[in-house]
């Protein structure tokens, strides 16, 4: 038996590994390991304070700090009886929207871009590609400002706290963004058609089990209280665990998920399957000429959906932005329960994300976190195994090792966070 | 000197004609605090008793900047874009402050970026009848008053304000819109002066009996109270940079990514840091942190700078910005008492 | 430049926060591309070595024993070392407990008793990369600052010392001219904090929880018994000092404590 | 390539090029400097115990007392040991290599106050740096000075500074060269084997009362030469001493090297000893 190790899936964020084992030229297995060292996450926050939780959960992942952050906060919000105001509310989706952006930008441009072209990395682009690089930094600037704006600086800001905002984003400043986001309008749409033009090297014909946030006010947005799943089920966020097990595997330190017993995607692929009619604007019209079945079952199609819900963000900014502004500038709420648990979710850039927390005289008593990326890994290695299947026939290992990390890089695999979605079983009970 | 007098509904119209000169700053609202800011409008300043976060020192010499910039060839400043600026509303503790740098920075070999900087603000100085807060100090200072350091000053009189020509540029200024002034100065006014100073004299609420207490200082190089401060301050900085009269700074070369190109720049240093008087050797002069803080109150109330005189300018910045409560007050009662 | 330097940027345990920061840096970073050889940077390129460096940029904390034999060899490999952020330089978040109780028993109440996973895996409690080698400069922060970045990086390319502030976080605090926490009652760690944020907490109302780690110079008895005073129990405060305070901390809270004794 | 302006930036460093460097001992290294504008090296004027601004781009800026002599213009000479950022780097530039430079600053030695009296120079270890500068000063200009004795300690004959150029001195007969070491590893030293106060013994036939002494050397030394000099009844303010502080400008500004409400790069380095005694914190 031979057996390939693709090692350190380069261009994910994280530690990652694909392992393959062949036998008599057939593909016995394919397994995705992550690698990350445990840090505990969720046992850190047992016995701290919700203000030390909201200091250390986005610390979980880098590129969607936010995404915990909020996810935490609205699970600690209703936990403790915090009820924020609207302009609170919106100025904290803009932040969501900032981050989706500077994330998929991240991924389509840095990460993805150089497989499709046929680089090693997107810096080697600037000789041919420079317009596409400058784009890409300028866009993933502007994804940085929202964050700076909104958050307090690039990465894991402080300024969302339990209640509203150390400092309420100013006026000036939110109508810079809004100037600013239609900039890219233009060259972003020109990029959802130098994606929509690439050829993809694997065809899938099962459709893949979608999930995600089901938006209340029927728009395309990234919050809701209950989750659409493909198969036409809906369900309240309270009840995730039920629907998305988690279990371990010997071979990785991340858990996965099942739902009803059967692997399932997250992240821009399922918002655009399953909300994609409610996109407006030019994202809407987008949608509507490149949508086709294809994309309910090849993964590959991610990127392209990134691309359109980077178009969705910048179209949304100036909206929010006219909404806040009008808005009385709201004072941070302060919580009245000491005691408490509830489920926060949202969607962050890669998916689902759930926060659930049980609040004791104040301090934590358990938590749980549910990261997107653990809920795509039985996936990815399924369509690991379709397109480990289609292209072995090949015989060129280079080009199904670079197929497979390809298709592995279109999920969005946000590794450094799928190794922290442990659930914790021990909850003081017995202490 | 030329005094002159101006309705109170007045001062806007002036202050916008003043844009002649450059940009137009004041005691602005910045979250909770009062800085000196640019002020759009006119309705932005501040202009009631109360005191700003920073003195205005920060923009005369900035907590930091670059000096030059040099590469293989040449070191090259650019002083030119230095912007004219106006300062309405600036306190007679902060023009004192100013006067102290003055000694530092302008004596001597002159500092060309604080010169620059000085030149190029007119410095429009404003009194109230009522003193800045609680904790002003001013007064056993003498520093309540002050009669150099600005271009134009304001004693507001509550119906009418006096204004005082203190510069050639002060009086350009006046010209800018010389319609606003009036030099009939009557007895009233005058009288309104002094009695408007005098209800102001019996306000405040701190002092410090400046008499003794250089003296105090003096003797008390060995006092254990030293020790005792040392133990309790947090050697965080906050003292030095917001005090008026502090001048300190450290220099920091920065290289940029290409090869043989970079900068110099500056920023406040604080003598309380313990690397502040480090030298070779790992040899400390001032090793405790009792020994620093003593050099910081012998300079604030026994002597600094080339007149030997006490730097303190009584602005209350640094009782109100310690955590633990070491300042000029608590310093000068522990030493008084401990005498 | 004739000979271009060899730079990798690795990353350990934590959450590629520094990472995402020199992919931030714009421009610097096309230019960056430019003076150097980048022949390390599996998040950004396809292609990565550990060999023959001349510099190395480490991210995150060391957590198992496959992490800490990469370190040592690119130690080996590498003639100059940088810790990246507070994980790096600390330890991080994930040091917060160190040594609190049995850490293998924390570990098995996570991943269950089966030691099947713990004996693949070899975990150990998160530890700071100086831990185990010699580190040569430090770009702490959680994450770190571009700035601080670019100027560090720079001196080392150019074969010149860096300087970072070694001032705590209020000093740039009181230059961002705010209403002080601490002196509102709040439990801020600016005076126990590296500074070069830009005190970006308090200037958003919010008080510093230590993320770039503790400054060398601090006088902690002081602001632990100024906490106490203000009414912080004992517990809230060390888990404050804590949080991002890492394997440095411990040691500070242990000499506190003698001292206090 | 820059030129200094009357009335330009004083923290602008000027361009200096380095002529001619070699070893003192393991640790100090001798530089020699030269304006790389010719008029400016052939007017600078300065005195005996200043000190220059030597600026490396990139690293920083330190100060270093000038150990040659007004009295031979065009070059400048200097001692440096390697302690940190600045000093390495100058130790890794080579000759011909620009450097720059600004200076000179502070107060040197009151030259027209030691005229006409005898002086006692007393060395130790770096303190050779702005001594030498006095002593040659004082050589060229013999007639203007009474008795002239140089004491010189160091550790073991390796760490003398200027050595061989001391050993030559001792033929002179217009100056007293005493040179002692700690110890001798190499059994060839032919002078002293003592400590600077013991070569005190040696020091014969001056108008104690009208005798100046000029003394720099490490902080331990101060203590005990100090002591000598006034048991044998050399007035305090005649005694003068150069002292070190963390120096960021040179000119008054940046405070590091202030010392009660005294700042040394101005009214020093070069200090009475009663101006020690009387403002606390000077050693
Ligand atoms: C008037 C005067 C004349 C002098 N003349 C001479 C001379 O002739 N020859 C000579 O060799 N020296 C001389 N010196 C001393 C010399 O200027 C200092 O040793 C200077 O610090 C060397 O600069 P550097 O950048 O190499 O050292 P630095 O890098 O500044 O380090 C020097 C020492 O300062 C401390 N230090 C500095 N920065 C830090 C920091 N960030 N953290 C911790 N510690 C720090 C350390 O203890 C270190 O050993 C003179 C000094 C003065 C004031
Ligand atoms: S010592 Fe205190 S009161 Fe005096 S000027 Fe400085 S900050 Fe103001
Ligand atoms: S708010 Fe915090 S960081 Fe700022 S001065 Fe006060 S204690 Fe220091
Ligand atoms: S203020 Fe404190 S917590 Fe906030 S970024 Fe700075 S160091 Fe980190």
């Amino acid at each position: 038996m031979k057996r390939r190790t693709i090692t350190d899936i380069t261009r994910v964020e994280g530690h990652g590994g694909i392992s393959v084992d062949i036998k008599d030229g057939k593909i016995l297995d394919i397994k995705v390991n992550v690698y990350e060292g445990p840090r505990l996450v969720e046992q850190l926050v047992v016995g701290k304070s919700p203000r030390d939780v909201l200091n250390i959960v986005p610390r979980i992942c880098g590129i969607c700090s936010l995404s915990h952050r909020y996810a935490a906060l609205l699970a600690l919000e209703k936990a403790l009886g915090v009820k924020v105001p609207k302009a609170t509310e919106m100025a904290r989706n803009l932040m969501l929207i900032g981050e989706i952006l500077q994330s998929h930008v991240l991924h389509l441009y840095f990460l993805a871009l150089p497989d499709f072209l046929g680089y090693g990395s997107s810096i080697d682009l600037i000789d041919n590609h420079e317009d596409l690089i400058m784009l890409s930094l300028g866009l993933k600037s502007f994804g940085y400002r929202m964050n700076q704006v909104l958050s307090g600086r690039m990465v894991h800001g402080e300024n969302p706290v339990l209640g509203g905002f150390g400092l309420f984003p100013e006026r000036s400043a939110l109508l810079e963004l809004k100037e600013k986001s239609q900039e890219f309008i233009a060259m972003v749409q020109s990029t959802i058609e130098l994606f929509a033009s690439f050829e993809f090297p694997v065809t899938y014909d099962k459709e893949i089990t979608f999930m995600c946030l089901n938006p209340t006010d029927g728009e395309y947005a990234y919050l809701g209280d209950s989750v659409v799943v493909s198969d036409g089920t809906e369900w309240g966020i309270d009840d995730y665990k039920e629907y998305v097990k988690e279990y371990v595997v010997p071979y990785s330190s991340a858990k996965r998920a099942k739902y009803k017993g059967k692997p399932f995607t997250v992240g821009a692929l399922a918002r655009i399957n399953l909300l994609g009619e409610r996109l407006t604007g030019e994202a809407g019209r987008y949608y509507k000429s490149l949508y086709s079945n294809n994309w309910k079952a090849n993964p590959l199609f991610t990127n392209l959906a990134q691309a359109i819900e980077v178009l969705h963000c910048l179209e949304s900014v100036p909206k929010l932005v006219d909404r806040i502004i009008k808005l009385k500038e709201p004072g941070i709420v302060e919580a009245e329960l000491d005691s408490g648990a509830s489920v926060g979710a949202v969607e962050a850039p890669r998916g689902t994300l759930y926060h659930y927390y049980e609040i004791e005289n104040g301090l934590v008593r358990s938590c749980d976190v549910v990261t997107p990326t653990a809920q795509n890994l039985d996936d990815i290695e399924k369509s690991l195994k379709i397109a480990g299947e289609q292209l072995i026939s090949l015989d060129s290992m280079d080009k199904l090792e670079s197929t497979l990390e390809m298709i592995t890089r279109a999920y969005d695999p946000c590794i450094s966070c799928s190794a922290h979605l442990i659930r914790i079983n021990y909850t003081d009970k017995d202490s | 000197m030329r005094v002159l007098w101006m309705e109170k509904g007045k001062l806007k119209e002036f202050f916008y004609s003043m844009k002649a000169f450059g940009e137009l700053w004041g005691p602005i609202q910045k979250g909770k605090t009062r800085i000196y800011g640019k002020a759009e409008n006119f309705s932005d300043l501040k202009l009631e008793p109360g005191r700003t976060a920073l003195p205005i020192k920060k923009l005369i010499h900035p907590s930091k900047f670059t000096m030059f910039k040099y590469d293989k060839q040449e070191y090259s400043t650019k002083l030119e874009n230095i912007p004219r600026r106006v300062i309405l509303g600036v306190s007679p503790c902060d023009i004192h402050g100013l006067l102290k740098l003055d000694e530092i920075f302008l004596e001597e070999e002159p500092d060309p970026y604080y010169e620059k900087r000085r030149d190029n603000t007119a410095i429009i100085g404003i009194s109230y009848c009522k003193p800045c807060c609680d904790s002003c100090i001013c007064q056993s200072m003498g520093t309540d008053v002050v009669d150099e350091g600005y271009d134009l000053f304001f004693s507001d009189l509550e119906d009418f304000y006096l204004v005082w020509v203190g510069s050639s540029l002060g009086d350009d200024l006046v010209r800018l819109n010389p319609a606003v002034f009036h030099d009939d100065i009557d007895r009233t006014k005058l009288e309104k002066f002094v009695e408007c100073k005098k209800e102001r004299d019996k306000l405040f609420a701190c002092s410090i009996d400046m008499d003794v207490l250089p003296d105090i200082m003096e003797l008390s190089y060995d006092s254990p109270i030293w020790d005792e401060l040392g133990d309790k301050c947090l050697e965080c900085g906050a003292c030095t940079m917001v005090c008026p009269s502090c001048n300190c700074y450290n220099v920091i070369d920065e290289v940029y990514l290409s090869e043989g190109k970079g900068k110099r720049f500056r920023y406040w240093d604080c003598c309380i840091f313990k690397e502040y008087s480090l030298v070779a050797g790992d040899h400390n002069f001032r090793e405790n942190r009792g020994e620093r803080l003593r050099l910081w109150y012998g300079h604030k109330l026994n002597s600094f700078g080339p007149y030997g005189r006490p730097a303190c300018v009584g602005c209350g910045r640094c009782v109100d910005a310690c955590p633990v409560d070491i300042n000029v007050l608590t310093v000068a009662r522990a030493l008084l008492e401990s005498k | 430049m004739l000979n271009k330097k060899r730079i990798g940027i690795y990353s350990f345990t934590g959450c590629s926060g520094e990472q995402l920061v020199i992919l931030e840096c714009g421009k610097y970073l096309l230019k960056l591309y430019e003076v150097v050889d980048i022949v390390g940077f599996p998040m950004a390129q396809s292609k990565n070595t550990i060999m023959d460096l001349d510099i190395a940029l480490l991210e995150g904390s060391i957590t198992t024993e496959s992490q800490l034999a990469e370190l040592k060899e690119i130690r080996d490999s590498a003639k100059t070392l940088v810790a990246l952020g507070t994980c790096a330089c600390y330890g991080g978040i994930q040091s917060m407990k160190l040594g609190e109780g049995d850490w293998k028993k924390r570990f098995q109440e996570v991943y269950g008793a089966d030691d099947k996973l713990y004996n693949k895996m070899k975990p150990m409690e998160s530890k700071p990369c100086n831990e185990f080698v010699t580190i040569d400069y430090y770009i702490p922060g959680c994450p770190m600052d571009k700035g601080q970045f670019l100027h560090t990086i720079s001196h080392i390319i150019n074969d010149t010392p860096p300087h970072l502030y070694p001032f705590p976080v209020c000093t740039e605090c009181k230059w961002k001219e705010n209403d002080c926490l601490l002196n509102r009652g709040e439990l801020c760690l600016g005076p126990l904090t590296r500074g070069g944020c830009g005190a970006v907490c308090p200037s958003h109302n919010i008080p510093c929880v230590g993320c770039w780690g503790p400054a060398e110079v601090t006088n902690m008895p002081s602001e632990y018994k100024l906490l106490l005073e203000k009414g912080y129990s004992q517990i809230e405060i060390f888990r404050n000092f804590r949080k991002f305070g890492g394997t440095p901390m411990v040691e500070k809270l242990k000499n506190m404590m003698e001292k206090l004794r | 390539m820059h030129e200094k302006e009357e009335n330009s930036n004083p923290y602008l460093p000027e361009h200096a090029r380095i002529v001619r460097k070699y070893n003192l001992s393991s640790d100090v290294r001798f530089f020699q400097i030269r304006y790389v504008d010719m008029d400016r090296a052939l007017t600078m004027k300065y005195l005996p115990g200043q000190f220059m601004m030597f600026s490396v781009p990139g690293v920083g800026e330190a100060p270093f007392s000038i150990s040659s002599t007004p009295s031979r213009p065009g070059l400048l000479e200097f001692c440096i040991r390697e302690v940190g950022d600045v000093t390495s780097a100058l130790f890794k530039l080579k000759e011909n290599a620009i450097i720059g430079i600004r200076g000179p600053y502070g107060d040197g030695f009151p030259l027209d106050d030691i005229q006409g009296h005898d002086l006692l120079i007393i060395v130790g270890g770096l303190g050779a740096a702005p001594l030498r500068s006095l002593l040659l000063y004082a050589l060229d200009n013999r007639d203007d000075f009474g008795k002239l004795y140089l004491l010189h300690g160091a550790r073991t004959p390796e760490d003398m500074l200027f050595r061989e150029e001391f050993l030559e001195m001792m033929e002179r007969d217009d100056l007293n060269c005493l040179l002692a070491v700690d110890e001798d590893p190499t059994g060839k030293w032919k002078c002293h084997i003592a400590r600077v106060t013991d070569l005190f013994d040696h020091v014969k036939d001056i108008d104690i009362e009208n005798t100046y002494a000029a003394v720099c050397g490490p902080p331990v030394m101060y203590k005990f030469v100090l002591e000598k000099l006034v048991n044998i009844g050399i007035p305090k303010n005649q005694i003068l001493m150069t002292l070190e502080r963390r120096m960021k400008c040179g000119m008054g500004k940046c405070g590091h090297c202030v010392v009660g409400d005294i700042y040394t790069c101005m009214e020093g380095p070069v200090f009475s000893y009663w101006d020690v005694l009387n403002m606390k914190g000077l050693i």
